[in-house]
């Protein structure tokens, strides 16, 4: 391992480096301060990926730009939902190293998928950060939906992680490597078994796309966990899986029984989803549903995938991402203090505490693909790449199964500004500064992406090549 | 000289810098009703100014052709949108009811709203930006991005200060409009992807794409849903059924700009993207255009006969009068295009006014039941003054606004249609009927309730007398809004510049 | 290669779909669950050194570790849950863990 | 007679899956297990993978195995009549999804294009095992041990009493 | 000129304003000098105007509809007729003006009225001088508004504010037929002005002249009160009395009359519509005629009457006698004027009281109104040598030149009416001004009489305006200004025909001579002279025919017993008192129908069907929501069935693409 090699990885080795030291100093000393340490963790390897502008290529792991601008992504996820969980996981008894040291280890689990060249890297990285959340799902062992959600988490994580890896181990026997490069480089037809594999890597990265079918675990995980690492499950891993998939699909690119697949997926998760979100009644479970339907819209990308669709796939899942830590951040504080969950509860919290919910709205809005948001950018972005790759039909279903989405988040909305506060209630908590920061970061990301988003843009365009 | 100044970037985004000026405003009304004030002031009198001078702009000769100013700046280079906003008549005289409309809708509210007043204003001065925006734009990205911004405030202002069945109208709101555009914003991008795969070229300019050729089948789709999108907004019949219950349940300020400038989006938007784009789409749906239209004009009348709610009625009016704009497009004849957009700007004066003024009386007598009045000449004569002139320009009397509008509207679609005008000039004894009759129970007869009424205040005075005089004005002598249409009008209908 | 790796895949084939259906029929045990896993990781432990062996690379036997390794992972962190639920719930039944749904 | 042995080993292994898997009682699952696993154990080495196959004896069938057993004892789980085994209603839907999906990947094995040329590779030597591990996939055990460390942190702390 | 015709036009304007906005603060007598000073002002710019007449002009002031080719400037017409039609108006109007002052007096919503009366002398000036449709089209729609703010100026009473509804809207619904005349002639030659469509006539296909005339003549109907479109302006009487005169007698109701004869050299080509003018007019003259013989209450018998010489004037129209129909127009205007002043006059001195069952007597009360009450009468009744007499003769005589069996058919009934037009208005003379006044009134007072009037009519007679202290017997004193201002309006009706004497009496009348050059006057078949004298003849003998029948009927010992016997209902006496029931016609075929089908597209249409649809739309994709959501059971086997089919699904799938 060389020199450049070592500054190359410098941001995992930060990341893997700091977890074991948060484990570490836990033990030596116990305290919040852990949290700052983890947030200096994170804040120096985002700063080393973005300072330094290494591509290399190992075995196994290749830093390109594609990872590095995953990395600079997860990690800003995981800034922002270490934020956000400083308070309140000292408000819900979650104390202990594990939460930060476990976050940080997912960190580095998805960098690693991201920037993996072999399928067994990604495959480790990929259950690495899914094996963290099985913990951080879990973690608060006061709540029963905790550890309900934590099993069904790791029932269907392991069961995904099986399938993912007899998929890899059908692309082996039939190809005999792992590297993607060499799979990628496609004979003149496409023997069967390789196909049955890459299909069942497909599924095992539904489950963590949370695809129809294998999405089920979706409500029930995001319900249970606490708000901040819901955040980070809906966000940072949809990212690193999103990922995943972009370096997946070259293996099949030029199988039509590929693009039907994800075609199917894309419908099923996009009506299913947002049909499905409509009679929620709790705000986490709502999110979740729609967190399904949005990555509807993310396979509708894939399945564009040779008119751009990689693109907008990604800046999708970004915007998304920016969005969904907003609303779970507001969501986390707003429902803090009692176990506020059901949409009607959120009845005219909007006034009492206007910076969450003016970010919840703004989330909202943006999830709803409403601009100046930036996930109407993403659904535009979507929809052209959709279109210019023939998917008319498919673009319809997604334009209106979104109609039917605008009426879900429009119910939250209205529940936060549109409906009488029930009773007198104390009046609202000042935010810590690492809560303000935790909403203001992704809400300002989201409106400077929906208002300008030519530098995502053209820096996307750049990594797609 | 003058393209250097921004001046419409200014005109868009003015509002937008007082809406974040509220911020520190939010906790005293006073201030943020100050504030809203100069801004929206601010911004009519640059919209006067600009139409005081639109002459010399005019002989300024820039950069597209009949447009008085144009700005464009790249803007998502990634997707080949630019920042292209143009002035040109048409878009002048709808900035003027839009800036006049926001004082006008400030001026109503400036009591009615009592609560979260900075909030309040906040909107109206982000929806002025909106608004404004969808006015002046001519990339059609840029359009569709000002058409859905102007959704938003409007939905908080009707969910949060409006009565009734608020939530229920504002999300049907919501719902219908977006259902319509974003079929739209496919079809603009498909629009895009066919004008880039002919060309090579991606723009979302409009001028760009009007040049596309298409072929016949594509240019109905692709037109269908601009239509539908445009609709929704104007509306037509069958898609009307959002506009009673949001008018009914908004604000005063909300349903005088609803009236008075979000149903002209729709109008303006079918004028200045929905025809030139598919100009032989259009051809083909023309008769459906009218059939929509004439069907509305005689529905909603009706309807708004059996209405027992004044808003409600005026709000079915809305939909009738609107009906008539559709005409005049749909004949897309110089004279009733005139007609149609002098009816834009008539009908957001006349209904504005009659919105404010129920908003008037609902303030304070705390219903809007028709049943509930009666013989108000006797008890606040000002009003019932002012609602006699308003309701009088709204059937049309001849030297009152409407007139202008709907008579030049059917004599330039007889020439094109007889039979849609003939019909459509049934639809004038039919408001007729409806109109008068919410006069004479309101207004005459005696008084079926005893109500506190007061009569109008200095402040309503003056916002209903300079209505009033706008009303009479545009009614006898148009011809410099005429004058001010005429090259825009010539030049869509396919005259040289 | 003693026999064709056809053989090899059928035969993992066949202990995973087995181990699958287990799992999916053994929602009443969460231990019986977690030793359906087990059996689907080892059929593909199986492919793995089946398709080592086909293509006479290292890679397919290292995976074939690594998923060991992480199979003991999960495994522990799997039994701990399962300690941790039937403390609360006196059940290892995964029906009974059905509090949230909709 | 490699061949027979390996069918021999994969009948076995196939039985005893089936047996662990309908086993009412856990403990006499896990031990049908581990019969099974040590059948395939032998077949790795009949493959040429020594390594894995140690390590699958003493890992699988001897370290996790009696973890399992362990957790049964210890929450006194041994007791198959108080269990509910699954019902055939239960079995059904399971066996016809895993059914289809076995036959359908059984078409997709047996359609394999160019199957019969299987060279018949040496034995890599454990040495060159090694190597590659931590030559080439180093960074992998790095990331798998430190998944370990969590799995222990993990278990530690789900486990803890309060 | 173009002063002269400013200032016409502008005076009223602008007295109307400044009554409508200051009227209110300004102290009653301000308001009520400017009022009538303004109208006095310009029927002298009028006589102006006519002094320096030497033929038609046109001038333009300003702009008003331009768009491309469709141009409406504001510009006036100055020519014979719309001359003289605009020295009578703004005398006549002038006169009601001073007449209003007292009528007027106590009522406190003086500004109102005086600033609608104004408008509406302004909008029927307009109206007259309009060169083109479209501003022509201003004052049409104006006058119509006015007469509505008025008749429903004592707005208090329902069916006062509904007779102007009524009014506004029967109007209009002739209007829209105007309208679109008024599109179709601009679409045909790209003009609107009245002058240039009129020379168009023969380029214009003869089916599409037709229609146009016919249009028009709906449009006329509308406001010149024929049927179908009469049922307004009975019901319009609930205004007050000089608005009645002035609305409904002298100026609104002839603008149809003045429209069909300014576009006739456009529509007169037409046989078709020449015809149906006629008919239109003589049917209608006979059937107001028919339902005016019934009426009891005073005002209403005077409506039907100018409905009915409105149909005259429409007859002598459709007959191509364009100067006689003028001439009657003009004559009509002042005893018309006169006949409701006078009516004011013993309606005010009664307490506003207008069942005629109810006066009598008042000869001798009120000498003042009674002479020329009977004056104006006697030219209605087209008493000899008055001149309603010249006037109608100048009708029928055209009426008899046209020849045919169609215009047969309506001389005779021309002549009938003329028998029917003098027992009527008699009747009305002898039973309000002779025998002795009918008391007491009926318990509960209210001034009506309720015996026999199981009739919808009977709700038309209402009660006063502003409930009076009950003086019954005494008699109000007439204000002095009220009475004065009949005279000059009595010495013009009798003296009337010296303005169109019969060429058999030696020379060319002078509206012959002034009219005769306007394009369509000069035409029209002349009758022999001897053929006119014998007609003359016996429209006399008819008038004094009726005349006597009235006398004997209503005078002396007989009247007691008829006016019981009509007071409990002569058999088909409600048909006519109703007018021939048109307005129970109406309600069923339109009106019912009308609410039936507003009430039922709002709660059908669009609460149940589009809104309902809609609804039920949401809530359906709201329980198919409940199918994903459902199959997400809570439990971990569901949802690891979901991924385990999905492993099953692709792989199924892949057999089936790859393997055929």
């Amino acid at each position: 391992m060389t020199k450049a090699d070592m500054m190359a990885l410098m941001p995992l080795i930060i990341l893997a480096g700091g977890s074991v030291l948060v484990l570490l100093a836990g033990a030596v000393r116990p305290g919040g301060y852990l949290y700052g340490l983890a947030i200096t963790v994170v804040v120096s390897a985002l700063a080393w990926t973005i300072a330094v502008p290494a591509t290399v290529v190992m075995p196994g792991l290749a830093i390109t730009p594609f990872a590095r601008f995953f990395a600079v992504f997860l990690d800003s996820a995981g800034l922002v939902a270490l934020l956000m969980a400083t308070g309140y996981n000292k408000r819900r008894g979650i104390v202990g190293e594990e939460y930060p040291a476990t976050l940080l280890f997912a960190l580095a689990g998805m960098g690693a998928a991201c920037a993996a060249s072999d399928l067994l890297m990604l495959f480790l990285g990929l259950e690495a950060f899914t094996f963290a959340f099985y913990l951080l799902v879990a973690i608060e062992r006061d709540s029963v939906r905790g550890g309900e959600a934590g099993l069904k988490y790791l029932l269907n994580g392991t069961l995904s992680a099986a399938v993912l890896a007899m998929g890899i181990a059908l692309v082996y026997c039939s190809r005999g490597t792992l590297r993607l490069s060499e799979l990628a480089r496609q004979p003149a037809s496409l023997e069967p078994l390789f196909l049955a594999g890459v299909c069942l890597i497909l599924v095992g990265l539904a489950f963590k796309l949370s695809l129809v079918p294998a999405h089920l675990w979706t409500p029930d995980v995001y319900q249970g966990a606490p708000a901040p690492v819901t955040a980070l499950l809906s966000t940072a891993s949809k990212g690193a899986s999103v990922a995943a998939v972009l370096l997946i699909l070259p293996l099949m690119a030029g199988w039509r029984g590929g693009h039907d697949i994800l075609w199917c997926l894309s419908l099923a998760t996009m009506v299913c989803g947002n049909l499905a979100a409509l009679v929620q009644t709790s705000i986490k479970r709502l999110l979740a549903w729609s967190s399904v339907a949005q990555m509807g819209y993310v396979a509708l990308a894939f399945v564009a995938l040779p008119a751009g669709g990689g693109r907008a796939a990604i800046f999708y899942v970004v915007a998304y991402a920016a969005a969904g830590l907003a609303s779970f951040g507001a969501v986390s504080i707003l429902s803090d203090g009692s176990d506020r969950d059901a949409i009607e509860q959120y009845r005219g919290l909007g006034y009492r505490n206007p910076l969450a919910g003016a970010v919840l709205a703004v989330a909202l809005f943006s999830l709803a693909g409403i601009p100046p948001a930036a996930g109407f950018m993403a659904k535009f972005a979507v929809f052209s790449a959709a279109l210019r790759a023939g998917e008319i039909a498919l673009a319809m279903v997604g334009v209106l199964t979104a109609l039917v989405a605008v009426f879900f988040y429009l119910r939250v909305v209205v529940a936060l500004y549109m409906r009488p506060v029930d009773g007198a209630e104390a009046a609202a908590r000042r935010l810590t500064g690492s809560e303000a920061l935790a909403l203001a970061i992704p809400t300002l990301v989201t409106v400077v992406m929906g208002v300008y988003p030519s530098p995502l843009l053209d820096l996307l365009a750049r990594i797609m090549g | 000289m003058m393209a250097d100044l921004h001046l419409l970037t200014v005109l868009v985004f003015f509002p937008l810098a007082g809406c974040l000026l509220m911020l520190p405003a939010w906790k005293c009304p006073a201030a943020a009703r100050s504030l809203a004030l100069g801004v929206m002031s601010g911004e009519l009198l640059l919209a006067l100014w600009l139409y005081a001078s639109w002459q010399g702009l005019a002989a300024l000769k820039p950069a597209l052709p009949g447009y008085l100013l144009v700005e464009d700046a790249p803007w998502i280079s990634a997707f080949g949108i630019r920042y292209t906003l143009g002035l040109d008549g048409l878009s002048l005289l709808m900035v003027m009811l839009t800036a006049f409309s926001f004082c006008i809708a400030l001026a109503v509210s400036w009591r009615a709203v009592g609560e979260k007043v900075g909030l309040f204003l906040a909107l109206l001065l982000a929806m002025e930006t909106g608004i404004m925006g969808v006015f002046l734009a001519l990339d059609l990205a840029l359009f569709y991005l000002f058409w859905e911004v102007m959704l938003i405030p409007m939905f908080f202002l009707i969910g949060i200060w409006g009565h009734g069945r608020r939530i229920y109208s504002t999300v049907k709101f919501f719902l219908f409009t977006m259902f319509g555009s974003l079929l739209m914003l496919l079809a603009i991008i498909a629009l895009h992807l066919l004008h880039a795969r002919q060309s090579g070229v991606t723009t979302f300019g409009l001028f760009e794409l009007i040049a596309t050729p298409l072929p016949a089948g594509t240019q109905l789709w692709l037109f269908a849903a601009f239509f539908l999108a445009f609709a929704i907004k104007f509306p037509l019949f069958p898609l009307h059924t959002w506009l009673p219950d949001a008018h009914t349940d908004a604000p005063t300020a909300g349903s005088v700009i609803l009236a008075g400038l979000l149903l002209k989006t729709g109008s303006y938007g079918l004028i200045r993207f929905g025809y030139p784009l598919f100009p032989q789409a259009a051809q083909t749906l023309t008769p459906l255009i009218y059939t929509l239209a004439i069907a509305g004009i005689i529905y909603a009348s009706l309807v708004a006969f059996a209405q027992e709610d004044m808003k409600r009625l005026i709000a079915y009016s809305s939909i009738g009068h609107m009906g008539y704009v559709a005409i005049g497009i749909a004949a897309w004849e110089p004279v009733a295009l005139s007609g149609s957009i002098i009816q834009m700007a008539n009908h957001g004066v006349t209904t504005g006014a009659l919105f404010a003024m129920v908003g008037m009386l609902d303030e304070r007598a705390h219903t809007r039941e028709i049943g509930a009045f009666g013989g108000l000449w006797g008890k606040i004569p000002l009003w019932s003054f002012f609602f006699l002139i308003f309701s009088m320009a709204s059937v049309g009397l001849p030297g009152l606004n409407n007139f202008v509008g709907e008579f030049l509207v059917l004599a330039g679609t007889f020439t094109k249609a007889p039979l849609a005008a003939g019909l459509a000039f049934v639809g004038i004894v039919l408001t007729l009927v409806y109109m008068v009759r919410l006069v004479q129970e309101v207004v005459f007869q005696v008084e079926r309730r005893p109500l506190p009424l007061a009569d109008l205040d200095r402040r309503e005075i003056c916002v209903l007398a300079v209505l009033a005089l706008l009303v009479v004005w545009m009614g006898v002598h148009p011809a410099p809004l005429l004058e001010l249409i005429h090259g825009p009008v010539r030049l869509l209908t396919g005259g040289v510049p | 290669m003693i026999v064709p790796l056809e053989h090899i895949l059928l035969l993992d084939g066949l202990l995973f779909f087995l181990g699958m259906g287990g799992l999916l029929a053994w929602r009443a045990n969460l231990i019986m669950m977690l030793v359906c896993i087990e059996v689907m990781l080892n059929a593909v432990m199986l492919a793995f050194v089946g398709g080592s062996a086909r293509w006479g690379s290292a890679d397919g036997q290292l995976f074939a570790i690594f998923i060991m390794a992480l199979t003991s992972a999960e495994v522990s962190l799997a039994l701990a849950m399962v300690v941790y639920l039937h403390r609360r719930r006196k059940t290892v039944d995964t029906d009974q863990f059905s509090e949230m749904k909709g | 007679m490699e061949q027979t042995l390996f069918y021999i080993l994969a009948g076995v292994a196939v039985i005893g899956t089936i047996l662990a898997i309908t086993e009412k009682h856990p403990v006499h699952a896990i031990l049908y297990l581990v019969t099974s696993l040590f059948s395939i154990a032998v077949i790795f080495y009949l493959l040429m993978a020594p390594l894995v196959a140690a390590f699958e004896v003493i890992l699988y069938a001897g370290a996790i195995m009696v973890l399992f057993l362990f957790v049964i004892m210890m929450l006194d789980l041994g007791h198959p009549e108080k269990g509910v085994s699954p019902h055939w209603r239960e079995w059904l839907p399971a066996l016809a999804l895993v059914g289809v999906s076995a036959a359908c990947l059984a078409i997709v094995i047996v359609a394999r294009h160019g199957s019969t040329a299987s060279p018949a590779a040496a034995s890599l030597p454990i040495r060159e095992v090694a190597r590659h591990l931590f030559q080439d996939h180093g960074l992998a055990v790095e990331l798998i041990s430190l998944q370990l460390l969590f799995a222990l942190v993990g278990a530690l702390y789900l486990g803890r009493q309060k | 000129m173009k002063l002269y015709l400013a200032f016409i036009l502008l005076l009223p304007l602008m007295g109307g304003i400044f009554n409508a906005l200051l009227g209110r603060t300004l102290p009653r007598r301000v308001g009520e000098v400017v009022a009538c000073g303004v109208i006095w002002s310009a029927f002298a710019c009028a006589v102006l105007a006519f002094a320096g007449f030497n033929g038609p002009v046109r001038v333009e002031f300003g702009s008003w509809l331009a768009a491309f080719e469709f141009q409406a400037p504001i510009a006036l017409y100055l020519d014979q007729l719309s001359l003289s039609l605009t020295l009578m108006i703004t005398f006549v109007c002038g006169l009601i003006h001073l007449y209003s002052v007292g009528y007027m007096q106590d009522d406190p919503a003086h500004a109102r009225y005086f600033a609608l009366l104004n408008i509406f002398v302004f909008a029927m000036l307009v109206l007259v001088l309009a060169e083109n449709l479209p501003l022509l089209y201003l004052g049409w729609e104006g006058v119509g508004f006015c007469s509505y703010a008025l008749i429903g100026f004592w707005y208090t009473e329902e069916q006062n504010a509904t007779a102007g509804r009524k009014a506004f809207i029967t109007t209009r619904i002739g209007d829209t037929a105007f309208g679109i005349a008024i599109v179709w002639m601009y679409q045909l030659s790209g003009s609107v002005s009245i002058t240039h469509l009129n020379t168009m006539g023969t380029l214009i296909p003869a089916a599409v002249v037709t229609t146009l005339g016919l249009l028009l003549l709906a449009g006329a109907s509308g406001k010149s009160a024929q049927l179908p479109l009469s049922v307004w302006l009975p019901d319009a009487m609930a205004g007050p009395t000089p608005v009645s005169a002035q609305i409904h007698a002298a100026t609104m109701v002839t603008a149809g009359v003045y429209l069909l004869a300014r576009m006739f050299p456009l529509i007169g080509g037409s046989g078709t519509v020449r015809a149906a003018i006629a008919l239109t007019g003589g049917i209608t003259a006979f059937y107001a005629a028919t339902c005016a013989c019934c009426q009891r209450d005073l005002k209403r018998i005077l409506a039907y009457s100018t409905i009915s010489q409105i149909g005259y004037m429409v007859l002598g129209v459709g007959a191509g006698a364009l100067t006689g129909a003028a001439f009657h127009l003009l004559t009509h205007a002042f005893f018309k004027a006169l006949l409701f002043l006078g009516a004011g006059c013993a309606i005010t001195a009664l307490h506003h009281r207008q069942d005629i069952f109810r006066m009598g007597g008042l000869r001798a009360k009120l000498p003042a109104v009674y002479w020329p009450f009977l004056a104006g009468a006697l030219c209605l009744a087209g008493f000899p040598l008055t001149g309603g007499f010249f006037s109608k003769d100048a009708i029928l005589a055209g009426v008899a030149a046209q020849g045919g069996p169609l215009y047969g058919g309506l001389l005779l009934l021309g002549l009938i009416t003329a028998f029917l037009t003098s027992f009527y208005t008699f009747r009305m003379v002898f039973v309000v001004f002779h025998g002795e006044q009918k008391n007491p009134l009926p318990p509960g007072g209210g001034g009506l009489g309720r015996g026999g009037s199981d009739n919808s009519a009977a709700n038309i007679l209402h009660p006063p305006p502003h409930p009076l202290p009950s003086r019954e017997g005494e008699h109000l004193e007439l204000p002095k200004i009220m009475t004065l201002a009949l005279v000059p309006l009595a010495l013009l009706g009798l003296c009337g025909g010296m303005l169109n004497l019969p060429s058999y009496l030696g020379h060319q009348g002078i509206l012959d001579g002034f009219l005769g050059s306007i394009p369509g006057f000069g035409g029209g078949e002349k009758a022999s002279q001897g053929g006119e004298i014998v007609l003359q003849i016996v429209a006399a003998i008819l008038s004094l025919t009726g005349l006597g029948l009235a006398w004997f009927r209503y005078t002396g010992s007989r009247r007691a017993e008829a006016l019981a016997r009509e007071e409990a209902g002569l058999p088909g006496a409600g048909f006519l008192l109703n007018g021939w029931r048109l307005d129970n016609l109406y309600g069923a075929l339109i009106i019912n129908p009308f609410k039936y089908v507003a009430r039922f597209f709002w709660k059908q249409g669009d609460e149940a069907g589009i809104d309902g649809a809609l609804d039920g739309l949401a809530r359906f994709i709201a329980r198919l929501g409940g199918l994903p959501a459902g199959w997400c059971t809570g439990r971990v086997a569901t949802s690891l069935f979901g991924l385990a089919g999905g492993v099953c699904v692709v792989l199924a799938y892949l057999v089936w693409v790859t393997l055929p």
